[in-house]
């Protein structure tokens, strides 16, 4: 293994400690419990989001975090949830009296600690909406496996709700707006090398020279098949059609129901793209993807939209949501209505992204 | 002869050696269906109750010290394993709370609190492949064993024995919980990490259970 | 080798093809001959910023095109200098009567190029001046190789010396100062890994598991020399030392005198770093760095830069000048003076940099 | 016999054929000490006047039709041997404008024009390690065989063998221009590129003027 890094075990402590020296105007850090936070935070009157998760996926959720986005990021290990107290933590430090709302990539790990979090920040006294990101098409049902994790979408719902709530929209519309922004995201992603966690040492899987992994996650791991390498083109094809392609996906979730005061079931669908939509088109690189590579996928990801009646209202091209070096790409396709697309273009002031300001 | 304080810091801290020892193996099956990180967080967690033992040992309560011990894996470890084992712990700590010492009736008390913890907070069900099946029928044969009139080594003993069977009957077996889930059929031939820790510390309460006499 | 691409011969039509779907608010770009320029070119009035060279280097320099930053990027092959006529067609799409500046990084081919190309440009009745960017410090001397390579300082250039020529600065005027930012940069890199070029198929160098190239360029060549690998640390320090206590560089260069109406031997003094200097700092990854890598090394750097006097008044921490997918990253500081500072700031809109608009 | 278009024809399109063949090889000389692109950058620009052969087999003028190759490089190799051998063209191209055919005494007017040229733009001298050190041998070896009565076959051998010494006299060598200098003491020990392409040259003319009796 060979890393620009000291101690696997300092890597996410040390991350920090660079990102508060190389933006002090947008971000502070805690380093006990690890979290970012907006340097002007707590912003009084405003929803504070929060989001969190494994490392390695940088810029995602720390470099999201600033006016615009994210009030607040829990950093766990690589790959490995964070925990109740990081979020608890940082939902008092971004307080603003609004309300808190967590954006939870599903995931079993992250599920479990984000709502023994809102559980403990209720009990605190604070208001506290969960909202899931569960967007990625390689997962097939929800019955059989633990739903849909949560990839791409997220960057976009990090991006929008962060507008909303800079707009002061109160917690149940930043909640709704966020729920809305799930349900219209869909994204799937593959792998030409697998990557390694610092403190594995090595890869976590083996991938011969002409396979590739189609259908993974975000955390290294193998993806639904292996299969033959093939043209960007092709891949690309194959990635948009499975997004465009996929039909109505439903499943049960929980969310805090504020009137009952506890966790209940809700099923939520996502409708299937249909020709006419529009819709925000991410090309992700996965970390050790050439630049290059994702214009040129983007390219025939437009092709494809177009053959398929939708229309790319905006778009967002780079390795914004990674596993750590691994090469390869994901595609995330969200529709969008007109105030989606408003609070898209509003003006973002982050370290991973930025416009406007 | 009851367990003692200074017998549940023994089993500690035996647990804290095994996940140690194991933190690669365990790494290493995660590496197959997961994201390689089962070993790497269980060691974290107990470690961190390493650092605490000391103190831990000169609590009375031993309810009071397997809470605490939850409270730091859930701080600590992460991921599922850290709130599902965190849990456990917390239920175990909560039926146990008051005792100072355990006689073997409590040890199918504060397993089946535990268990239940953790099928709270996953909703994993038999066969899903997960921690779950290796400590279900670890505490069917703990209940078996102790209603036979087993001391509590012997119906450890037999609870670990269940829990490794229970650990390879994961390996033919479809996930449909956690991040295994989305590995579909690539799941199928592989041991589920979870299970398997779940093994390793049934096994060393056993273990020590028999060196101490309980 | 395995890549998102469809021909390898195809690669730099198929990016520049998606560039134009994707940023048709930013950039247009010619197919024949190849190059990418700002969508609302000309500008009338305003001396337009030309640089180019190899592929592989994404964003820059297509990715700096727009707004604030360059008039156009010629775009070679993988590794490969552009040629005279596409530098030629691109000045004479983006001429807005005020004169062309070519920002050339110092490469034998690359030089070579630009000077027929101002030469042709000229003969068009276009004022044309060539400024070399050369501030990597891996090369010592300069009698005894091609001289000092142009690498990283070329961001800060091009962002500088747009938003001067943004202000309507008079092409003397931003010649200078893009000698003078380049006169103030020095840049140092590494690598932990070689790059495949689409066209060749295999990696360029092979480096054992525990070994790095010390004093790469940007075009997946071998370093100066190669070196056990040691912890982000130190060769963060080794990267900044040899930046920080490098003395002065001097060198003579080709270059335009509009008076005498030929090319003449100039020669040019880098002062080395001193104590009371304020830099902008800019941590750079090869292509294949994962983000938290270049926060570990901004924050040893942040380190030494204080230990050595040196104020950190600007940064910039990402991919900007890659080489492909190589794992690595590189330092450089640019000294800057409150004029270099404002105009750092200005507001920038291209798709690879953008801040204030 | 004097050589006609039709031989100029045949020497450009062995020389396509040639650079073709030696791809590979001369792309990874260039991996060593380089880029890993020099023979992609020649092959890129022969095959674009493979496409212009027949165009330029209609011309009349051999000064025109060298200038025209030049003119092509130059246009689509890039790099540097893309203006090194682009001049190289051009100037041997402008010293034979107006010739229908060739004596063997307007190889040596040619070839130490595009000698001239390659000095010119890229200022190596003898030793430096580049495409120099193969041509300057071969025009001197060039113009003593002609001065000694050789036919324009015989002479190219024996530029072409001088080359070919050259380039090898690249190999022990540290290289002070292009991209191979920045390498310092580490480009000794291999062979050069550019120094390769032209002994690959020069020695398809000494080829192609035997086949055709020059
Ligand atoms: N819903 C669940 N219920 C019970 N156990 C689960 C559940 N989800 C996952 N697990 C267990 O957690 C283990 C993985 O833990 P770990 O690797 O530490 O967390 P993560 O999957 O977040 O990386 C699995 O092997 C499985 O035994
Ligand atoms: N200044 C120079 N004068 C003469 N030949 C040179 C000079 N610089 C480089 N060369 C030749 O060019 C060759 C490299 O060509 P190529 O790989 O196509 O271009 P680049 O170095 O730009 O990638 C070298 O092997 C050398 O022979
Ligand atoms: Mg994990
Ligand atoms: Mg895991
Ligand atoms: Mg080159
Ligand atoms: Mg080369």
């Amino acid at each position: 293994m060979k890393k620009l890094i000291n101690k696997p075990e300092d890597v996410v402590k040390e991350e920090l400690e660079g990102m508060v020296l190389a933006y002090p105007s947008m971000v502070k850090v805690s380093l006990e419990p690890k979290f970012v936070y907006r340097a002007d935070a707590p912003v009084q009157g405003k929803v504070a989001l929060i989001s969190g998760g494994g490392s390695g996926h940088e810029p995602m959720h720390g470099g999201f975090v600033g006016k615009g986005m994210l009030d607040a990021a829990c950093t766990g290990e690589v790959f490995t949830s964070p925990t109740p107290d990081q979020m608890l933590e940082a939902a008092k430090k971004v307080n603003g009296g609004a309300g808190i709302l967590y954006i939870v990539k599903n995931y079993t790990g992250d599920v479990m600690n984000f709502e023994m979090a809102a559980d403990l920040a209720r009990s605190e006294g604070m208001k506290v909406q969960n909202i899931l990101i569960d967007d990625d098409v390689a997962v097939k049902d929800s019955l059989w496996t633990a739903g849909r994790r949560g990839v791409g979408t997220t960057v976009i719902a990090e991006k929008i709700t962060g507008a909303g709530a800079e707009k002061r929209y109160d917690l149940t519309k930043v909640a709704d707006l966020c729920r809305r922004v799930n349900a219209n995201g869909r994204s799937m992603g593959l792998a030409l090398t697998s990557c390694t966690v610092p403190a594995a040492g090595k890869p976590t899987f083996e991938l011969g020279d002409d396979e590739i992994e189609m259908g993974i996650g975000i955390h290294g791991e193998p993806g639904r098949t292996r299969m033959k390498m093939k043209s960007a083109d092709e891949l690309t094809e194959m990635l948009a059609l499975s997004i465009i392609e996929d039909g109505d996906y439903s499943r049960t979730v929980h969310e805090w129901d504020e009137k009952k005061g506890e966790w209940v079931d809700v099923t939520l669908v996502n409708k299937a793209f249909k020709a006419g939509d529009q819709v925000i088109a991410f090309v992700n690189g996965m970390g050790g993807t050439p630049a290059i590579e994702l214009q040129i996928i983007y390219r025939k990801l437009h092709e494809v939209c177009e053959k398929k009646g939708l229309k790319i209202a905006r778009n967002l091209i780079g390795s914004y949501i990674t596993s750590l070096e691994m090469q390869g790409a994901s595609i995330t396709l969200v529709r969008a209505d007109q105030e989606m697309l408003e609070l898209w273009d509003a003006p973002v002031k982050t370290p991973g992204l930025r416009w406007g300001i | 002869m009851p367990a003692s304080v200074g017998d549940v810091v023994r089993w500690l801290s035996k647990m804290i050696d095994v996940i140690h020892e194991n933190k690669e193996y365990l790494t290493e099956l995660d590496s197959a269906i997961g994201d390689a990180d089962h070993g790497i967080n269980m060691d974290r967690g107990f470690q961190a109750i390493a650092k605490k033992l000391p103190e831990l040992g000169n609590m009375t309560d031993i309810g009071a010290i397997l809470k605490a011990c939850g409270m730091t894996l859930i701080t600590t470890v992460g991921g599922a394993s850290g709130p599902l084992y965190g849990t456990a712990f917390l239920q175990a700590g909560t039926a146990l709370v008051g005792k100072q010492e355990l006689e073997p009736a409590d040890l199918l008390i504060a397993g089946e609190a535990a268990l239940k913890g953790i099928v709270m907070r996953g909703k994993a069900n038999l066969g899903d492949k997960t921690m779950v099946d290796a400590l279900t029928p670890a505490m069917a044969a703990l209940k078996e064993a102790l209603a036979a009139g087993a001391n509590a080594a012997e119906a450890l003993e037999k609870a670990s024995a269940a829990a490794e069977t229970g650990m390879k009957g994961t390996i033919p077996v479809q996930a449909r919980k956690g991040r295994a889930s989305y590995l579909g059929e690539r799941s199928i031939g592989h041991q589920d990490p979870g299970a398997t820790s779940s093994f390793l510390l049934v096994r060393t309460m056993a273990e020590i259970a028999d060196e101490v006499g309980f």
